[in-house]
């Protein structure tokens, strides 16, 4: 059975004069032990749909529907109680605003002590200190950044306190949100190598959202590819990003150069994002589709599996046949 | 810190020298003479007068009285009221407890109740409590002090009787110990109403305004994340957080604690510094005026820096160098 | 006043006998200064100086002059020497016993150092034959000494306390010593001052056990005050608008005085417009003092008729009044004097400079309507009673003033405000005719020949209007009926100095 | 050497920081941060240096000194022979002609009250190009209808909010070559772009320097990006240049051990690539009190005892191949 | 075509935020009754008519008369353009200076800011409201002082906003870019820097407006008004002394005041919630 399941999810803001329909009829598997580089442009939904996994959405303006299933339960239908039970000892997150991701006028180490109390009230202080050097030790932090205060921390460093904070309980699965993106090349590689080898200790499921395919090459067994909040292709790594099949994944992959080889030319995708708040009939991607047919305009793709394992997915009427 | 609260007293202290020279020099520079106003308007004395512009030095130059102004306070001494001839220290000792239990126990208590409130309003953000206690704040914002007391008495004096009109104590009456204070506190009644009143919705807003502003930081979405009870959040870190506005606020109406009711003074006939200055400007009592522009300037001047200070215990992000 | 025998339960006063005790509560609008009464002009310390202390002799709520500490007087043949017979076993509040030595300190201070020198110029030098005997030798005869005596700022103060001392200094200034019916007890600023009964008084000790006076700036919180029970008395402050309320409570006795106290408008002499004694005339025509009296002082006061004060009844001059308005003839006069009306029918703008001070506001208001009738656009300048001093009086930059003043003590008083040397001669006046007549008034004693040269002088003040006068003032009083022995009531009337509360005493 | 367009001297930038917090939260007072530390290097017409290198190393420093946003510290910039400071003096329009500026986030480069229209026509006027407003308003229709943006009357009343990312910096790209630019500095200008248009603008920026012989410089994070536009790059590390050369000499065959451990950490679009990464110890570390030796000694995994007493001077590998480290070149020590 | 899109603009913030919205109808009232006093008041508000103190009824005397017998429904009427001159003008000059200091302190920096932040901690550590006291009692009670000196002696908030306005507005891309387009630096100041900086002054400026009505009417109240004009602070002075009778003299015009202060009040609190959009959000 997979870890967590998403079945059919819609996620929409309800504001004042509309809605923005930011996830649409996503589903999407995830077993247990896997990584899974969530990838798409800006605004495509990816923060909405992690969010609305570990139910952060502000409830009064969001609506969500379909099923989260995470070991067949579905989050949706949990009470607040059972939640917050889950909360961080399996579903943890690391957001990529890592400096405002604690309070910032109490000391580092008493807020995680705090957090870990969160599951075990009645823990030993000297325990729970040993918990976090231990965790410091693993993301390569001083001991004494336990007695600082956020702002005395550089980014770099506020970031792997982020990545501690999320491994306090060892969580089963474990959400970055861009964790790592603001992060230069030598910082990002190393934390998410750290990342991946506390993964095979732990037994930590990995969801990572960014927009960096090439993170995802290195680091991800799976690839999840959203356009305009719906799921537009998905499966392994290899499969994937070697021999896209949607046309969105191909126009992606060609706007990035190459590091090695021939300078090809460069080349992006003409057009930009729909307004989400708009009813899209058909493909979404079929106004910024060069191969759009007059059925891509107004039948919307249903996500048909391409591979004879079942974990290749691709929604587009171009590809499966008809 | 030592060195940062030297620096801020040495950059506090030429301010309030400036702003005393400023407003000594400004009151000299003002048509009206003292002397002739004790003299009096009908038959003054020419004579008399110049001995007694010379007796207070003010046959010299605004400058000239300036320094001579200051070597005094130097020596600890403000000098003596043309009126009364008394210490004007004196006098303003006289002023400030009636001044201080009067506005300090209304800043406090507008200070807690308006803060409470609005941290509930906060929480209930958008409910009915919050939207009554929003509409009432505004009006209340509104209202001239002045005009409240004038309500209060008209209303809870005046026709119901219920406390007395103005003044401090029950004169009649001849009060001692407990009695005299409870009939103090009987006194304080209206006047801190209506300060309370009028002060409160500001306080209010502030905490409301602040409590919601941390609400949306991202940190709370990280506590929320990891299951923490939302009370343990809002208690332990949005309080903290949200309290750094209300110091800032508190800290400038402690300042002007001193100066701030004279209009509250003069509608209930309170014994506070407000009205000994308002009298001073009448008769020209410029020792008097210029005193109690210094100790007010003074009194700011501390408060700010310690304001400064109480905010550095609460907010580590502050540093001082 | 009412009938006091109409109330039933207030059987026939004279009858009844006073009550020992009690504290009376007085108020008064700011903090003295200094209880030193005779070395500054301070107002506020007029309650406690006169119940504290005591002249030679003393001034009724009626301008009457009656003895105090002085049991008679007599002048000389020539008027130039006035000896005084003072009471004997007089005691200080310290136990000191009180002499003619208190006295010639006292007096020589005053005539030197203190705020009524002035008043007292024509003194060449005091005696004290023997220690209840005070001569004053003067080098021209006064008719207004013993109203001067009389008035305030000459409180005879205790040598034993103040010699060889800063008399503006000495500590007895905030704990005031003296011979008078109250001893004073404290001091609270801003609060109250209070007096407790002496019962060694020379003249029999007061009925109070207290007498307070407490300091309440705000009137209206002082009215307030006053109805609620919470002060007793607000002597002459009670607002013009509520008299007639009172008037009509059968609970309240209210008197009214005649008053030396009047209002008028001066001019500047020296500049445009009011330099041209027609637009002085139409001023006065201008002037609805009807509706001032009505609507400023709710028809307390009257309207004035002569060119000086009537209270001196003997001196007025019923050939020149002050005529009926007349806004036609005023508009005349103006044209007369060359100034054209613009299409408002507005011949000139002009400022009139007043300080606040009781129904001023409201009196300057009405004239600006009244003035604004016959073309005159006056603009009000309020400004603080220093800087009116200073530009009115000193700086003379001003067009018309409003003020107001008592004319006393004596009807010589004219000249300081219209004689060209007089001390408050605002308008700048100068009248050979008139200063010749005020001259003569001063120093003539004889009654009749004193009246016969202050009529001529009304007659020369009608034609230079210096002075325009607009309301004449009444002492308005109100107190409780249980309330005796006040100094405006009719016992007191006679008995007592105008703001003295030895007599008073409170039904239970 | 008339090619030569631009020609930097020891740059310098210093910043003078009142109070510092450093990490162990001490305050220590006063301190220079030495931003910019002496970069020289040269460009020719036409010619693109891509700048690459950690995040605070000071990039961004390099280039608003290089077009005096902010004045140097020290050394100079000749442009065309003629040093900057008196070119700026003399005239500051024409200045401003001879070198732009792109910078990285589109969205905020323009101010918001503003329509493309007034934006662009006030550019026109302050450098009195066009002889009229109809001139002016038809150079702008036609620089943006040749870029593409057709019809420009699309865009011209748009507040730059009703603009996307792409075309914003697209039209901030065409508003700076509307001057004519000899020399231009790109400071990430595509960083804050979503990846299907990023190569849209940097192929525009590609052809409009080379049309207009524009020498760039072209900052950047992501090195396959420098890689792809520029001839040249240079490797900064705490505000020197350690390493500079043709492109794919440096980044295929860098000699720096910084920008080896840079270029192996670099990850690949192709999953099954197998790569080998350096791995270094330590923080970015901050330019304040640099010692005497190899700024990047500390982090270094072959530094030796002489990296940290000296500065490596610069040795040139041929073929514009300069690098400053003590293991590279003819007296390498082993 | 511009227009209308401003006008849309300004109808859609209304239609979102209840506060502005509720402000700009009073507003509009408060503008109405001011321009159109005149036709509104029954009556010269500076005509003694002969029913003093007449109770609210009295014929003619909607809410009846004052102590001087004016009326003082009319009197109010008329006080609302004293009320709102004072209030716009004293604003005014505080949000000009303010701007104006703030921005060059902020934008220039260095030993200009430092000198104009210590000059404006002498401002912040005067007690204001005793100097406009001590100014106005001294020097005379003249409309225009009154607002120059309330103006004069409000500006350091307004400087201070604007000066932390024009420190992060220096650091944004479009300043930086002008510069580099070769705008002049007092150019990029008033074309850029204020005009984007603006916006809280200018609700702080409305808030202003509120306090300086009520500065006024607290000077009124103490028998500093300006005689010549009718405000109601002077109407609540000269009403107190016929207080529990006269009752409805300063109830009125307090209660006018309160309506004023409050319109300011909600526009530059709905103005300060339109300009921060993230708390908007949350609620
Ligand atoms: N609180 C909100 N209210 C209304 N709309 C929102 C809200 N948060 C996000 N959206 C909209 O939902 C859509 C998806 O946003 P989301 O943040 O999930 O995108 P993303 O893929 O994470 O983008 P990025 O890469 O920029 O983080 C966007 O169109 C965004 O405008
Ligand atoms: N105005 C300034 N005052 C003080 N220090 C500054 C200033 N600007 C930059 N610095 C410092 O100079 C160093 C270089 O900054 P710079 O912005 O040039 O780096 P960068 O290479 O562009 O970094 P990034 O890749 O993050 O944009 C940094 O340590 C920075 O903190
Ligand atoms: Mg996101
Ligand atoms: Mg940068």
């Amino acid at each position: 059975m997979a870890l967590l399941e998403l079945k059919n999810v819609n996620v929409r803001y309800i504001m004042k004069d509309k809605k923005v329909h930011a996830c649409q009829h996503v589903s999407l598997e995830i077993e247990e032990q896997d990584s899974i580089g969530i990838v798409g442009e800006s605004g495509s939904g990816k923060s909405t749909l992690a969010s609305a996994v570990l139910r952060l959405l502000p409830h009064r303006i969001t609506q969500v529907d379909g099923e989260i299933l995470y070991n067949g339960k579905d989050l949706l239908k949990l009470t607040k109680d059972e939640m917050d039970a889950l909360r961080w000892t399996d579903l943890s997150i690391v957001f990529q605003k890592s400096m405002s991701a604690l309070s910032p006028v109490h000391k580092v180490g008493a807020q995680m002590e705090d957090v870990y109390r969160v599951h075990f009230p009645n823990a030993d202080k000297n325990e729970i200190k040993q918990r976090v050097y231990d965790l410091f030790k693993v993301v390569n932090l001083s001991d004494r950044v336990y007695e600082l205060y956020p702002h005395e921390l550089s980014g770099g460093m506020m970031q792997r306190v982020s990545i501690a904070l999320s491994l306090l309980h060892n969580p089963r699965l474990l959400v970055l949100d861009e964790a790592t993106t603001a992060l230069d090349v030598v910082t990002q590689s190393q934390i998410l190598r750290e990342i991946m080898s506390l993964e095979q200790n732990l037994n930590v499921t990995r969801i990572m959202i960014t927009h960096d395919v090439s993170v995802v090459a290195s680091t991800c067994k799976k690839i999840a590819v959203m356009y305009a909040g719906r799921l537009m292709e998905s499966g392994e790594t290899k499969d994937v990003l070697v021999n896209p099949q949607h046309p969105y994944t191909q126009g992606l992959l060609k706007s990035f150069p190459s590091f090695k080889g021939a300078k090809n030319d460069l080349r992006g995708i003409p057009g930009s994002l729909p307004d989400l708040s708009q009813d899209i009939p058909g493909c979404v991607f079929a106004p910024r589709c060069p191969f759009a047919t007059e059925k891509c305009r107004t039948v919307e793709p249903e996500l048909k599996t391409i591979n004879e394992k079942g974990n290749w997915k691709v929604a587009c009427h171009k590809v499966g046949g008809e | 810190m030592k060195r940062y609260i030297g620096k801020r007293a040495l950059s506090g202290l030429l301010v309030v020298l400036l702003s005393v020279c400023f407003n000594f020099t400004l009151i000299r520079l003002a048509p009206g003479d003292p002397i002739r106003i004790m003299a009096g308007t009908d038959n003054p004395n020419e004579e008399m007068i110049e001995a007694l512009q010379q007796k207070y030095g003010l046959d010299k130059s605004i400058p000239e009285q300036f320094v001579m102004f200051l070597g005094n306070v130097a020596k600890g001494d403000l000098g003596y009221s043309y009126i009364s001839d008394e210490s004007v220290i004196k006098l303003i000792g006289e002023k400030i407890g009636p001044t201080l239990a009067l506005s300090l126990t209304a800043v406090l208590l507008s200070v807690t109740i308006g803060t409470l409130i609005g941290i509930y309003a906060a929480r209930k953000n958008g409910s009915k409590f919050d939207q009554f206690v929003c509409s009432i704040s505004y009006v209340f914002d509104a209202t001239p002090g002045f005009w409240l007391g004038l309500m209060m008495i008209l209303i809870f004096a005046s026709t119901l009787k219920w406390f007395p009109t103005s003044g401090m104590v029950n004169l009649r009456a001849n009060y001692k110990g407990f009695a005299y204070f409870a009939d103090v506190c009987r006194h304080l009644v209206l006047p801190i109403t209506t300060m309370v009143l009028t002060q409160t919705p500001y306080y209010f807003r502030i905490a409301r305004s602040s409590v919601l502003q941390v609400m949306s930081e991202d940190f709370i979405t990280t506590f929320k994340a990891t299951g923490m009870k939302e009370s343990r959040i809002f208690n332990k870190y949005v309080l903290r957080n949200a309290i750094l506005p209300t110091v800032t606020v508190l800290g400038m109406s402690l300042a002007f604690l001193l100066s701030g009711s004279v209009l509250i003074e003069t509608v209930f006939a309170w014994p506070g510094m407000g009205r000994l200055m308002f009298s001073s400007i009448s008769k020209r009592d410029y020792p008097v005026l210029t005193g109690i522009y210094l100790v007010t300037s003074v009194v700011i001047c501390i408060a700010m820096i310690l304001v400064d200070i109480l905010y550095g215990f609460i907010d580590p992000r502050i540093r001082y160098d | 006043p009412k009938e006091p025998a109409a109330n039933p339960e207030n059987p026939s006063e004279g009858e009844q006998t006073p009550v020992q005790g009690g504290t009376y509560i007085i108020r008064q609008a700011t903090d003295p200064g200094s209880f030193n009464p005779d070395a500054k002009g301070d107002d506020m310390a007029t309650y406690t100086a006169t119940n504290v202390f005591n002249r030679l002799v003393k001034t009724t709520a009626s301008t009457e002059i009656i003895p105090d500490l002085a049991e008679s007087w007599e002048f000389s043949e020539d008027g130039k020497t006035l000896t005084f017979h003072l009471y004997e076993n007089v005691k200080w509040h310290d136990g000191e016993p009180f002499s003619s030595e208190d006295v010639k300190w006292t007096l020589d201070m005053i005539r030197t150092e203190g705020f009524q020198s002035n008043s007292f110029k024509m003194i060449e030098e005091i005696t004290c034959p023997d220690a209840n005997t005070v001569v004053i030798q003067m080098s021209s005869p006064s008719a207004a000494i013993l109203s001067s005596l009389g008035w305030l700022g000459t409180f005879i103060l205790p040598k034993h306390i103040y010699e060889g001392t800063d008399w503006t200094a000495n500590e007895a200034n905030m704990h005031p010593i003296g011979t008078g019916p109250f001893k004073f007890e404290s001091y609270e600023k801003g609060q109250a001052i209070t007096l407790v009964r002496n019962d060694d008084y020379f003249m029999g000790a007061p009925y109070l056990d207290k007498l307070v006076i407490t300091i309440i700036p705000d009137a209206n919180t002082a009215f307030q005050a006053y109805m609620n029970g919470e002060v007793d008395d607000l002597m002459l402050n009670i607002p013009s608008n509520e008299i007639a309320g009172l008037k009509a409570d059968p609970d309240y006795t209210v008197y009214e005085r005649a008053s030396n106290n009047r209002t008028y408008l001066t001019f500047n002499f020296d500049e445009e417009p009011f330099n041209d004694v027609r637009v002085r005339e139409a001023v006065n025509l201008g002037i609805n003092r009807q509706e001032v009296l009505d609507k400023a002082a709710k028809g307390i006061g009257a309207v004035p008729k002569y060119y000086m004060t009537p209270v001196f009844a003997w001196a007025m001059n019923d050939e020149v009044t002050i005529p009926e308005r007349d806004v036609e003839k005023a508009r005349q006069l103006l044209e007369e004097a060359g100034y054209t009306a613009d299409a408002n029918g507005i011949y000139m703008s002009v400022t009139l400079d007043l300080f606040d001070s009781g129904d001023f506001k409201d009196t300057a208001t009405v004239l600006q309507q009244n003035l604004k009738e016959i073309g005159i656009d006056v603009k009000l300048n309020i400004t603080e009673m220093g800087t009116w001093q200073q530009k009115v009086q000193v700086d003379s930059d001003y067009q018309m003033a409003m003020l107001s003043g008592s004319q006393g003590p004596d009807a010589s008083a004219i000249s300081m405000r219209v004689h060209s040397a007089g001390a408050f001669n605002l308008a700048h006046c100068k009248n050979a005719e008139l200063d010749a007549l005020l001259d003569e008034g001063a120093i003539t004693t004889d009654q009749a020949a004193r009246a016969e040269i202050y009529k001529q002088a009304q007659a020369i003040l009608a034609e230079e209007l210096p002075i325009v006068p607009v309301k004449e003032a009444t002492f308005t009083v109100a107190v409780r009926n249980t309330i005796h022995g006040h100094p405006y009531s009719e016992e007191g009337i006679h008995t007592v100095a105008s703001n003295e509360f030895s007599r008073v005493w409170v039904e239970e | 050497m008339s090619d030569t367009v631009i020609q930097v001297k020891d740059l310098t930038r210093w910043y003078i920081q009142k109070k510092v917090t450093k990490q162990d939260g001490k305050v220590s007072k006063k301190q220079t941060i030495k931003a910019v530390d002496g970069v020289s290097f040269e460009l020719k017409r036409g010619e693109t240096l891509g700048v690459i290198g950690e995040s605070g190393c000071g990039k961004s420093t390099l280039g608003r000194v290089l077009i005096h946003l902010e004045d140097p510290t020290a050394g100079e910039i000749l442009y065309n022979g003629v040093s900057s400071t008196q070119l700026k003096k003399k005239d500051r329009l024409a200045f401003c002609r001879t070198c732009q500026m792109i910078f990285q986030n589109p969205f905020d480069t323009f101010d918001p009250r503003y329509t493309i229209e007034k934006i662009f026509m006030s550019v026109l006027k302050l450098h009195k190009i066009g002889a009229n407003d109809e001139e002016r308003h038809n150079i702008m229709i036609k620089t943006l209808e040749d870029a593409g943006m057709a019809p420009a009357t699309d865009y011209i009343y748009r507040h730059p909010h009703e603009l996307s990312g792409g075309q914003l910096q697209r039209i901030s790209i065409l508003r700076s070559m509307l001057l004519r630019p000899t020399f231009l500095v790109a400071d990430e200008p595509v960083s804050m772009l979503d990846v299907s248009i990023r190569a849209d603008i940097i192929n525009m920026l590609q052809t409009l320097s080379k049309e207009e012989n524009t020498a760039m410089v072209f900052i950047s994070h992501d090195i396959a990006t420098t890689r792809y536009i520029s001839d040249r790059v240079a490797v900064m590390y705490l505000g020197r240049i350690v390493e500079t050369g043709i492109t794919d000499e440096v980044l295929h065959n860098p000699q720096h051990p910084y920008t080896k451990v840079l270029i192996s950490n670099c990850a690949s679009l192709d999953p099954l690539e197998k790569r080998e990464i350096i791995e270094i110890e330590g923080e970015p570390p901050t330019p304040i009190n640099t010692g005497p030796g190899c700024y990047f000694a500390p982090r270094c995994y072959q530094a030796c005892e002489k990296c940290f007493k000296e500065y490596p001077e610069a040795r040139d590998l041929g073929n514009g191949h300069i690098v400053s480290c003590h293991f590279v070149g003819n007296d390498a020590e082993k | 075509m511009k227009k209308d899109n401003v006008f849309q603009a300004v109808m859609r913030v209304l239609k979102k935020n209840s506060q502005l919205r509720m402000g700009v109808i009073l507003l509009i009232v408060l503008l109405c009754v001011a321009f159109f006093a005149p036709i509104i008041a029954p009556c010269d508000p500076y005509k003694l008519y002969d029913a003093l103190v007449a109770g609210p009824g009295t014929p003619g005397h909607i809410l009846g008369t004052d102590g001087l017998g004016r009326d003082v429904l009319s009197e109010i009427i008329y006080g609302t353009r004293t009320s709102l001159m004072i209030g716009v003008v004293a604003a005014s000059i505080s949000g000009i200076l303010g701007t104006c200091i703030g921005g060059i302190a902020g934008f220039f920096g260095g030993k200009i800011d430092r000198f104009i932040s210590e000059f404006m901690n002498f401002f912040l550590m005067t007690p204001s409201f005793f100097l406009i006291l001590i100014i106005v009692a001294l020097f005379g009670s003249n409309i225009m002082y009154i607002m120059i000196v309330i103006g004069l002696t409000s500006w350091t908030g307004n400087a201070r906003l604007m000066r932390a306005q024009a420190i992060s507005l220096k650091e944004r891309t479009f300043v930086k870019s002008a510069q580099a387009m070769g705008e002049s630096r007092f150019s990029i100041m008033f074309k850029h820097i204020i005009p984007n900086g603006i916006f809280p002054i200018i609700a702080q400026t409305t808030m202003n407006v509120s306090s300086a009505i009520l500065s006024e009417a607290g000077l009124s109240f103490l028998g500093l008004g300006d005689p010549n004009v009718v405000s109601w602070g002077q109407i609540i002075y000269h009403g107190k002394q016929y207080m529990p009778k006269g009752w409805w003299i300063s109830t009125f015009a307090g209660v006018a005041v309160v309506f004023t202060v409050l319109t300011f009040f909600l526009i530059g609190d709905g103005l300060n919630r339109v300009l921060s959009p993230k708390m908007d959000a949350n609620n």
